[in-house]
């Protein structure tokens, strides 16, 4: 193998993947990355893919390794691996600020726009559809804000983090937040996010395990979670 | 000349394109079964004078009086005469059916709906009684079992006659054709010459622009010769073709007799 | 919001880039499927029809989503059972030219079948009396008069791949359509970035619609042109 | 390959879901644009060159630009507009924004009206003018010879270019998943591998029905040209 | 018939189009010099006969010798006779040059590029030389200054002129000719048989179908009159057209004579 690590990500994914205007891709997501592959004594060449076409692009061998907010889920355990996860946040619930909640039926009626091919999609269309909530499904997390400020959505189910630094904090987001409980619940949500790679290399899995431990271990994991949040992403 | 009514008057038509005066006053008067040749060399404005007859040429002078009832006229924008008032020119119109050239019937109609297209459409004439119409002319007209075909699979004979059961359709006061065999093969020119001839017989009112001196001479009771945009000569067609007193008429036959 | 205008303009390179390999790609197999179809051989008519048909009765998205990733997967699981374990990794750029170049080859095949049967026979059998063979016959007599037939059909097709490259970002690729996208997406300004890049598609084709034309004007010079008064 | 998943009843479901929004999509879209398209044609051959003008202007953007970004435009552009926002809530016609279908099925209609528009003028253009100088000479009106000789004539003629024209917007409907909680047949494709990971069982099945739709629509044309094109076949002997 | 040297030798050639055998054994010999015209009514099989002999069509049956090579066949895949060498027929071809019915000549190309053509890229003549030669030729049928226009632009009259330039280009051993003059109108049907006639009185060898009995009488030194496949009368052309024997040929002649 070349001493190259070819790196999906989908860069619309704010604070964990996304581009600075020069087009450079930057996040936690790249540098836990860039962290790995100091590890792994080899360079991350980033390669970008549509979160639609994710595994599929992996499985066509465009590239090495998924690290991209990616969730591990049994559903995608089934036809590719995950390292340990590398971080854990919860899913929450935003709409407009003041909306009672008392469960997903207190919601019934109301639009809600998630990421196409996400765990939170899979998350509202088995709890709150059944509950008469609409759901709709978008290709990326950013239309889901658009639409939101836009008005044609009320709300959404997304990480916690990312909406944070993607929307809350924004001036669209203004009067609009969490309600309910965080979201953890692992038939949807998964073990925590990991490095997503194709069945059968062993090795590469045990490197990045070994990677993510170390990172963990000597400081930089923590260094670049400061550079992004004011808690640990890790999790439980 | 007879004295039956008068169906159409043309009186003193001027028409020029750009600088070029095409007709210089030309006037034409059709009593009721009568049947007036045009006959003229090439560009001496014998189509632009049947044209302007029903407005599809605007003329810049001149009167046009069809069964009486006179078509009001109006200076148009480029000093023409335009029609006043559209619907009278329209109504006059269906009175004077012409007969092309090139047939010019409607491609994507059958030969049946060609027929009845107007008498249903602008004469509100009931369907029914309009069929019944066009089968009698299309009979007359010599062709049967066409009804359903379409002009393209048609002979330029055939599709003559459709033309002119078309334009019989609308029980017109005159009748204007504008070369109808100048277009066909020299075997199919005398199949239509025969309807034209026939129509002729039941006295019908014909004015024919027409390259075929043997019509003009035993169809024709009146005959006018067209030279550079005026009336060179005319008259009883025997007399005028055979006799004819201008040197033009007579340059103009000995090219043209057969 | 301007930041990221020189990134969309290199996402216009590449859009031309793609745009023209895809072309000649598509050139490439448009001509080879339109002498299969006028072949007279019942297996290269049939292959070429089934291709034209097949390709021309699915839409183009479909296609490029089932070429890129069915094949890659499909040609790397041949590869690994042949115990080859090294994966072909193919480029996306290479790939979306290919793809693109194959569906508009199958267009291709259609407007330059069309154009060789225009050309009059006596052309061909002219040259073939005076003892040329088929390939300097099809190179020397064939090929320039069917541009000019062909210029119509083909000045279609090239409109429409040009417009259509702007799948190629589904497999990964950064074209302008994708850059804006992703500007959209940063910025909140949809309007803006897809406003602009609408603007530079229209460039695109106004030129090529120009070139086009000048091309029509050469390859028309023995045609006789309607003079007539009435236009 | 892995058939059996594709063949449950819950995909199947989903993906006569999608072939009914396709259908749906291209049927009021072609309805819509047809439509306009026929108007357009008419200002195209205006007396008025500024008509002329600025329909031709909007084929050509329309025709020189792709879907892909007149959906977007029209999706995310239009809504992001303040004075768009703040009507869509209230006031009709702006309410219609909102609606993924609504936004979808406009930019489709406009794009397919600046294409049809384009064909139909070209074949309003190459009427034979003697029949259109019969029609004049037996006293049609103006507006009788437009819609009883030009227009029956010219939509005909249209025929075989506008069956290319659907089978192309068929083609775009697959654009249409670009547009959120539009589950059209491509989405229903890529909802299906993406829960299952079948990429390839997943957009040939897809493809299979759109190569279904495709030759049905082309039969469909095939037998409306016999119908309607008869007067051009060839002459029977 | 002269003892000079053999140019054509073509025997007995066979051709049939599915289940109607259309050539029923026809030979033909053309000595250097010899003006021969192939004469007979309408589907006798003339052009096929003629394109069989430069395997336009392909024959059922037969041998074609030129120059003394025999054009080396082999049986293909319908039961016809191929060219067993595509080389060797390719180089009989450029000695056997065409003159058509409709001229062809190449319409992307003006005069001088269409004279060239063969002689510049299949002959592999320098291109200055090629010039030359076609301007000599250019001049020969009667044309001046037309080298750089495009044969769309030419009456048919001169674009027939240019075709036979064309062929003397390659400096044939034999030309063939196809009906040159019954495409064209009365008035241009004079100056291309009349470039013809030159050619003969320059002892070129040359076979034409035609039917032109005036040019087959006056030019040709030997005609062939073809009958359904078969050479049903052949010989010196006064002799054979003045006073034919077979009932055929005279039918013929009365209806052609002119
Ligand atoms: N639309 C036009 N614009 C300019 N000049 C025209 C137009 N129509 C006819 N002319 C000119 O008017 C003159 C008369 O034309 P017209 O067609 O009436 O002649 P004609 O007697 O019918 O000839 P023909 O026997 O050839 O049909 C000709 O010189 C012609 O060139
Ligand atoms: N490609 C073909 N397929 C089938 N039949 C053909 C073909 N070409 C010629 N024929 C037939 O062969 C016969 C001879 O044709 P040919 O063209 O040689 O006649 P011809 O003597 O040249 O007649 P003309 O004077 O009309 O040119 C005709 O009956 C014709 O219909
Ligand atoms: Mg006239
Ligand atoms: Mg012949």
């Amino acid at each position: 193998q070349g001493n190259e690590l070819k790196v999906a990500i989908d860069a619309t994914y704010e604070p964990f993947t996304y581009k600075t205007p020069d087009g450079k891709p930057t996040g936690f997501d790249v540098d836990i990355a860039e962290a790995i592959c100091a590890k792994l004594n080899r360079k991350c060449v980033y390669v970008e893919q549509v979160w639609d076409s994710m595994i599929p692009g992996l499985q066509a061998r465009k590239y090495d390794v998924i690290i991209s907010s990616m969730s591990i889920t049994d559903d995608r355990k089934k036809v590719i691996d995950f390292s340990d996860k590398y971080y854990k946040t919860p899913s929450g619930i935003v709409v407009k600020e003041g909306t009672p909640y008392s469960g997903p039926a207190s919601l019934k009626g109301k639009k809600i726009g998630v990421l196409k091919g996400s765990t939170q999609e899979k998350y509202a269309m088995g709890e709150l559809k059944p509950a008469g909530v609409q759901v709709i499904p978008y290709e990326a997390q950013d239309q889901v804000y658009l639409d939101i400020k836009s008005g044609r959505l009320d709300g959404t189910v997304a990480d916690k983090v990312e909406v944070r630094g993607g929307f809350l904090r924004k001036p669209e987001g203004t009067g609009y937040g969490f309600v309910g409980p965080d979201l953890y619940d692992v038939k949807y949500f998964g073990y925590g996010v990991g490095v997503g790679m194709r069945k059968g290399q062993d090795k590469l899995k045990a490197d990045i395990n070994a990677a993510i431990k170390a990172i963990r271990a000597d400081g930089t994991y923590e260094k670049i979670a400061k550079k992004y949040f004011d808690f640990d992403p890790y999790g439980n | 000349m007879s004295t039956a009514p008068v169906k159409l008057q043309v009186e003193d038509i001027h028409k020029r394109y750009g600088a070029h005066e095409v007709l210089k006053g030309v006037s034409l008067t059709a009593r009721a079964g009568d049947v007036i040749s045009i006959i003229g060399s090439s560009g001496s404005g014998k189509s632009t004078f049947l044209r302007c007859i029903n407005l599809l040429e605007r003329p810049h002078a001149g009167r046009i009086v069809v069964a009486g009832e006179e078509l009001r006229l109006k200076p148009g924008p480029d000093g023409d005469l335009q029609a006043a008032d559209p619907a009278q020119l329209q109504r006059l119109r269906t009175r004077l059916a012409m007969v092309f050239q090139n047939f010019n019937l409607w491609g994507h109609m059958t030969v049946l709906q060609n027929i009845i297209e107007v008498p249903v459409h602008v004469l509100k004439v009931p369907r029914e009684q309009a069929v019944a119409t066009a089968r009698k002319y299309l009979d007359r007209v010599g062709l049967k079992g066409v009804e359903d075909r379409y002009p393209a699979h048609m002979s330029g004979g055939q599709q003559q006659r459709v033309a002119i059961a078309r334009a019989l359709a609308v029980e017109p006061e005159v009748m204007l054709f504008d070369e109808p065999t100048s277009a066909l093969d020299p075997e199919l020119v005398i199949e239509v010459l025969r309807v034209m001839q026939g129509l002729a017989e039941e006295h019908r009112t014909m004015v024919v622009v027409t390259h075929e001196m043997g019509f003009a001479r035993e169809v024709s009771n009146h005959v006018v010769f067209l030279h550079q945009g005026r009336i060179e000569e005319q008259g009883d067609p025997r007399q005028v073709l055979t006799s004819p007193r201008s040197e033009r008429l007579q340059q103009f036959l000995s090219g043209n007799l057969k | 919001m301007l930041d990221y205008i020189p990134a969309i303009l290199e996402g216009a390179l590449l859009t031309v880039a793609v745009s023209l390999l895809s072309l000649a790609v598509s050139i490439v197999l448009g001509l080879l499927g339109a002498t299969a179809k006028l072949s007279g051989r019942r297996l290269l008519t049939g292959v070429a029809t089934v291709y034209t048909t097949v390709v021309r009765g699915v839409p183009e998205l479909v296609l490029m989503l089932l070429v890129f990733y069915g094949g890659t997967i499909g040609l790397n699981a041949l590869l690994e059972s042949l115990g080859r374990a090294e994966p072909v990794d193919i480029n996306p750029f290479v790939a979306g030219v290919l793809t693109i170049g194959f569906i508009y080859g199958a267009y291709m095949t259609e407007t330059f079948r069309g154009a060789i049967l225009a050309i009059p026979r006596g052309q061909m059998e002219a040259a073939w009396a005076f003892g040329m063979g088929r390939l300097q016959t099809f190179v020397r007599i064939t090929l320039p008069q069917m541009v000019r037939y062909a210029l119509p059909g083909f000045t279609n097709n090239w409109l429409v791949l040009i417009k259509s490259t702007a799948l190629v970002s589904l497999i990964g690729l950064k074209d302008m359509t994708f850059l804006a996208k992703q500007a959209s997406a940063a910025t909140r300004e949809p309007f803006f970035f897809f406003l602009f890049v609408g603007a530079l598609f229209l460039i695109y084709t106004s030129v090529s619609l120009w070139a086009l034309r000048r091309l029509n004007d050469r390859y028309s010079l023995g045609v006789r042109r309607v003079t007539s008064w009435q236009g | 390959m892995n058939w059996s998943v594709i063949f449950e009843p819950a995909q199947l479901e989903l993906y006569g879901q999608g072939l009914w929004t396709t259908l749906k999509l291209l049927l009021s879209s072609l309805a819509v644009g047809g439509v306009l398209a026929l108007f357009l044609a008419l200002a195209l051959n205006s007396r008025h060159a500024w008509l002329r003008w600025l329909v031709g202007s909007y084929t050509y953007v329309i025709r020189g630009t792709p879907l892909l970004i007149q959906v977007y435009l029209i999706y995310y552009g239009i809504a992001q507009l303040d004075w768009i926002q703040a009507r869509w809530d209230e006031i009709w016609p702006w309410t219609w924004f909102k609606e993924a279908f609504f936004c979808a099925l406009l930019a489709f209609a406009l794009n397919t009206a600046g294409y049809t528009a384009e064909m139909l003028a070209g074949a309003i253009r190459e009427t034979p003018h003697g029949e259109i100088e019969a029609a004049r000479a037996m006293g049609m009106s103006p507006r009788q010879v437009l819609w009883r000789i030009v227009m029956p004539s010219a939509l005909r003629r249209t025929l075989p270019a506008y069956s290319n024209e659907v089978v192309m917007m068929l083609h775009s409907t697959s654009l249409a998943s670009t547009v959120p909680a539009m589950t059209d047949l491509t989405a229903a494709a890529s909802r299906v591998y993406s829960d299952f990971y079948l990429p390839f069982e997943a957009y040939l099945f897809a493809g299979a029905i759109y190569l279904g739709i495709t030759f049905t629509l082309v039969g469909m044309f095939k037998l409306a040209e016999r119908r309607f094109l008869a007067h051009l076949a060839p002459r029977r002997t």
